[in-house]
C-alpha cells in the first residue's frame, strides 16, 4: 500500500516563487517541513519511505537556496542526516548481524518527528485554551474609597524572647535578674496597681485587692504592693492605728 | 447560560475597568440587535436593585455607569492592596522585651540594661501599636514615666497573662524555651493553670 | 447594607483583578473575625450558584479564585476594546508548550525537540509577560538557565494547576514497535492483544 502511494506521489512541487516564500516561512524548521511532507501524503510516520521523502525534502531545500531565502543551517543538517539514513538503508544487511544492528536506522528520526509532532499539537491545544483578555475577562470593579494600607510589622513571641536573650547576654545581667514566673505576675500586678492609682488619688488599701482571683490574687497583690513600697513607687498612709490604710502613687 | 441583554451589560460594566456610556453599552451588540436607550436604563436599574443587599452598587458618574464597591466595605477591601509589612528593629524588640519582663520600668532603666539610649520614636511606635502604656511616674528627679505592657500586647502574643511569658531562667537557650512552650498540650496548660482559665481565650484559639 | 462575610468576599474577588487565595481572602478580616477555610469555600460555592444564570462565573485558577466573564460572552465583550488581543506565533507557542510540559527545561533542550534555534526575543517576550522564569541553572558546561512556568501563566490560561494542561498525545516508541513485531509469534500477537488492554491508555486516548 505504501509502495503504491510512493509511486503515485504528485509532482506538485511547483509553487509560484512569491507564494513559496510565504509557504516556507510557515515552517518552524526541518522537522516541521518533514512532518508536512509525510502528512500531506497520508504516510505512516512509523514507516517513512525514506528515499522519496529525502528526495522531496532536498528539492525544497534547493528551492529555498535558489530563491536565496535565508536558510537556517538546521535545514542542511537535516538534509545530510536524511541522506545518511537513505544510504544505510540501501546497504545490504550482513546475514549474521548483531542485534543492535537490527535497529531501523530511521528510528531516531521517527522518535524526533513524533516528539516534535507531540509538542506541535500541544502548542495548538494551548492556543485553543480560553485565555484572559481574548476569551475571558476579569471583573475589574472599581473600589474608589479604598486606599492601600501599610501593614504593621508582625512580631512573634520567639523574636521577643531572642531579643531579650540578646540584651541580657550583652548586659551580663541574667544571673542577677533571675525573674521567675511568680515574679512576673507580681510585676504585672504592680503595673495594674500603678494604673489604678494614676492621677495621685488615694485609694483604700482593701479596694486594690481583687475579689475574683481568690487567695493567689490576694497574695500577688500584697507582694506587688510591698514591692511598690520598697521601690518607693507608692506610699501607704494610715492616720491612726486600725484606721483604713490608703495608697497613693508617689 | 444563554447570553441575554442583561447578562451582557452586567458583564461589560464589571469588566470594563471604567465607566461606560449608554452608547458604548449599545455598541456591544450587532447592529439591529442593540437595545434602545430606555432598555439599557431599565436593565441598569434592575442591576441596581439586584445589588441592594450586596457589597457592590451601580453608580452614575461623569461619562456613564460603573459598578463599584460600596464605601462601607472599604475598611476590608483596602487590605487587598496592603503593602508588605516592614520589620521592627532589634532595638525596638529589645525595648519591648524589657518592658514585658521588667515592668513597670522607666526609660532610664531600659537604657541601663541595653547600654544605649532608647529613642523616642521606639517608645512612640510601641505606644501607637497599643502594646505599652504609661502606668505611673517614678518618684525621683524628673519623675520619669513608668511603662508597662497592655492587654493588646497579651492578645497579640496570644498570652493569657504575663505569667505565660517563657521563664527567664530558660533564656540561656531561647530555642529550648520556645520549644517547651509549644510542646505543652492545651489540656496540660489547662490543668496547670486551672485557676485562671478564661473561656473567651479558648474560643478565640479555635476560631483563628 | 450591612457588610457580611459573603458581601466582603464577593466585592474583593470582583475588585482584585487577579486570583485571590483563601489566605488572602481571610486576610481581609480583622484577626479573630476571619472566616475559616471551610466557610470561605462555602461562600465561594454560594457565589458560584448565584452566578449560574449570569454572565460571570467564579473560577479556581493557580491556587486561587477569581470572578471572570464567561467565555460565551467574549464576542460581545471584546467589542469594548479597540485593540485586538495579541496573537502568538507558532514558534512562541511551541516554546511555551515545551516549557509548560517539560519544566524545568533549558533552551538547548527546547531546541533539540523543535529542531531549530529558539530566538532570544521569544524567551524575552515570555519572560516579560511573566509566564516563564528562570528557576535554576543546569549542572553542565555553560550552566544554562532552566525555565519553568509561573502562576501568571496558569492565571492567563485559566488553569487550576499544571495538571489541568491538556494531555499530550501518546508517543509510539518506534524501537519498541519494531522489537515487538520481530519477537512475537503470530498467534502470540493475537492472544496478547485481546487480553493486554491497558485501561490507562484508553482513558488517555479518549481525553485527548
Amino acid at each position: 500500500m505504501n509502495a503504491s502511494s510512493v509511486q503515485e506521489l504528485p509532482h506538485d512541487l511547483y509553487i509560484p516563487p512569491d507564494a513559496l516564500e510565504v509557504f516556507l516561512e510557515t515552517f518552524e524548521g526541518p522537522l516541521d517541513l518533514l512532518l508536512y511532507l509525510i502528512r500531506r501524503q497520508n504516510l505512516d510516520i512509523l514507516d517513512i519511505p525514506i528515499a522519496e521523502i529525502t528526495r522531496q525534502y532536498i528539492q525544497y531545500v534547493d528551492l529555498m537556496q535558489e530563491l536565496r531565502l535565508e536558510l537556517a543551517a538546521e535545514y542542511l543538517v537535516m538534509a545530510a542526516m536524511l541522506a545518511e539514513i537513505k544510504s544505510r538503508m540501501l546497504l545490504p544487511r550482513p546475514p549474521a548481524a548483531p542485534e543492535e544492528e537490527d535497529v531501523d536506522p530511521r528510528a531516531e528520526l521517527i522518535r524526533r518527528l513524533q516528539e516534535y509532532e507531540q509538542f506541535k499539537q500541544a502548542a495548538e491545544q494551548l492556543d485553543t485554551l480560553p485565555r484572559m483578555g481574548r476569551d475571558l475577562f476579569p471583573t475589574l470593579v472599581s473600589a474608589p474609597d479604598c486606599h492601600p494600607q501599610q501593614r504593621l510589622p508582625e512580631v512573634g513571641l520567639r523574636e521577643l524572647l531572642l531579643a531579650l536573650a540578646e540584651v541580657m547576654r550583652r548586659a551580663k545581667l541574667s544571673e542577677h535578674h533571675h525573674v521567675r514566673r511568680e515574679h512576673l505576675s507580681v510585676r504585672e500586678r504592680m503595673s495594674e496597681v500603678l494604673a489604678q492609682l494614676s492621677g495621685e488619688r488615694f485609694r483604700s488599701f482593701g479596694e486594690l485587692f481583687p475579689v475574683d482571683k481568690g487567695r493567689p490574687g490576694v497574695v500577688v497583690t500584697f507582694l506587688a504592693l510591698l514591692e511598690l513600697v520598697r521601690e518607693s513607687l507608692v506610699e501607704l498612709v494610715q492616720n491612726e492605728p486600725f484606721a483604713p490604710i490608703y495608697v497613693r502613687a508617689r | 447560560m444563554q447570553p441575554n441583554v442583561k447578562s451582557i451589560i452586567e458583564a461589560a460594566l464589571m469588566a470594563a475597568g471604567e465607566a461606560l456610556t449608554i452608547e458604548r453599552l449599545q455598541g456591544l451588540f450587532e447592529a439591529g440587535e442593540a437595545p434602545g436607550r430606555e432598555e439599557v436604563r431599565r436593565v441598569i436599574a434592575e442591576l441596581s436593585a439586584d445589588y441592594a443587599r450586596r457589597g457592590i452598587e451601580v453608580r452614575e458618574v461623569a461619562g456613564g455607569y460603573r459598578i463599584q464597591v460600596r464605601a462601607e466595605l472599604s475598611p476590608w477591601l483596602s487590605r487587598l492592596w496592603e503593602e508588605k509589612p516592614a520589620r521592627y528593629s532589634r532595638a525596638l524588640l529589645e525595648t519591648l522585651a524589657l518592658i514585658a519582663y521588667r515592668q513597670p520600668i522607666t526609660r532610664g532603666e531600659i537604657e541601663q540594661v541595653r547600654g544605649v539610649t532608647v529613642s523616642t520614636s521606639i517608645v512612640r511606635t510601641l505606644e501607637e501599636r497599643g502594646w505599652i502604656r504609661v502606668v505611673g511616674r517614678k518618684d525621683m528627679p524628673g519623675r520619669p514615666a513608668m511603662y508597662a505592657t497592655t492587654r493588646a500586647f497579651l492578645e497579640h502574643f496570644n498570652l493569657r497573662s504575663l505569667d505565660n511569658l517563657p521563664d527567664l531562667a530558660t533564656l540561656q537557650d531561647p530555642d529550648q524555651a520556645f520549644l517547651e512552650l509549644d510542646l505543652r498540650l492545651p489540656d496540660e496548660v489547662d490543668e496547670e493553670e486551672s485557676t485562671d482559665v478564661d473561656p473567651a481565650d479558648h474560643e478565640e484559639d479555635e476560631r483563628s
